[in-house]
């Protein structure tokens, strides 16, 4: 099937709302819509004042990336839409990072593809994450675990595949 | 000429967003590419550290035995952390 | 961890804004939140015109189902919100029946539990859907596959679980 | 006193949507009352369908193993298709 795919990536904040209302509106006849919302966490052994995270990106390779994704999901998943908002700059706890939205017929098909996209935005989209507390300001280190999270997706029958 | 691009903390520890290079017949892979940086020392070595440091070509991610023509975009940088 | 645990069963239509807005509003210092929307589908084999989806459900017994899934699913995840509203009565095509929202630190988290609620719901709280088209009536027969579903979030270890 | 509730297509079927049932010495388990009300014939004997009829007692689905006291509120229903 036919999936509308629109990634952005911007500074500005995104309205969840209105995404919502654009996906119901483009998606063909969907039983199940899923949405992911990313937030800025508040980091628990720092004080709350002065914290932020700044993300970095590569401009041009971000966008393809995010395409990228999407199309994997969409070759994966019967989906009528899938749309991915990325925030870039700098941001203060509690603030959107990231959306996700999926729509399908079948809600393990919506759920599935936008745990997929979100994994696969951690480890392979050219993001980067500085994180700034009133001590220090310190690059976000890659996480074993998310390689682990997305690893899962490849298909265990075709070792070359991955 | 190759254009190359550094991001993150690796742009911070060779405090510099990238600059263009003259290609030439010795550079024939991301491999030799790399040795060439990394042989001005200092932070400069960090770049062929394979678990540290990716390398996009023409803004895909490749390995470093990647074959060079010598008029692509090159970019080196830390692994993700988005989303 | 607390979770907040908020459940409803309502004829009116749910404002999946204000849900999301509420959720953030309450829960601590979420770094996920996964909504899941479910819709009435359009049948493709019938004329659209008369079409609708009537729910019928057991007052009472429905909204101690879904706390206990709700439960569940705060015992298995570390969720600071899970929320869950379903509708009942007579619904068009189109329109809104199910909502799931989950907020926790950690993605995973915030996914599979919404994904369990959901699969929960089809299958172990008292509703019931009758399908109206031009020609017939018909009560929507359950589904072995949602039941699969369901079972797939039994712990393996416990064959008593069951 | 067993308080009774048909839902769905149950409800449709038996033409009924529930009823009050006076408790009996007969009467110590979700078959036995299962039985009695198949007795009535017709469209009752459905009832007996473990696989297509299921039983809350209080508002939980249970085994027809399970005993009753004599003032429970039961109901019967098909399997559960929401969400």
């Amino acid at each position: 099937m036919t999936t509308m795919i629109r990634v952005d990536v911007q500074q500005h904040d995104f309205d969840l709302a209105a995404e919502y209302a654009l996906v119901r509106d483009i998606a063909l006849n969907p039983g199940a819509i899923t949405i992911f919302s990313g937030l800025v966490r508040e980091l628990q052994n720092s004080t709350s004042a002065g914290q932020s995270l700044t993300l970095e990106h590569y401009p041009g390779m971000t966008e393809k990336a995010l395409q990228g994704i999407a199309e994997q999901a969409a070759d994966r998943w019967p989906l009528s839409v899938c749309r991915i908002i990325h925030r870039v700059g700098t941001l203060m706890p509690g603030e959107q990072i990231v959306l996700v939205a999926t729509a399908s017929e079948h809600r393990d098909a919506a759920f599935d593809a936008a745990h997929f996209v979100m994994d696969y935005l951690k480890t392979a989209a050219p993001f980067w994450k500085k994180q700034t507390t009133r001590e220090q300001d310190y690059w976000v280190e890659s996480r074993e675990s998310d390689h682990q999270a997305a690893a899962r997706w490849q298909p265990r029958s075709n070792p070359d595949n991955g | 000429m190759f254009s190359i691009h550094y991001f993150a903390s690796i742009r911070e520890q060779l405090d510099s967003d990238g600059e263009t290079l003259q290609a030439s017949a010795d550079i024939s892979t991301v491999a030799d590419l790399t040795a060439l940086l990394a042989a001005r020392g200092g932070a400069w070595k960090l770049l062929e550290d394979q678990h540290a440091v990716l390398v996009a070509v023409d803004q895909a991610v490749v390995d470093r035995s990647r074959t060079l023509s010598g008029n692509e975009e090159i970019a080196f940088f830390p692994p993700m952390t988005g989303g």
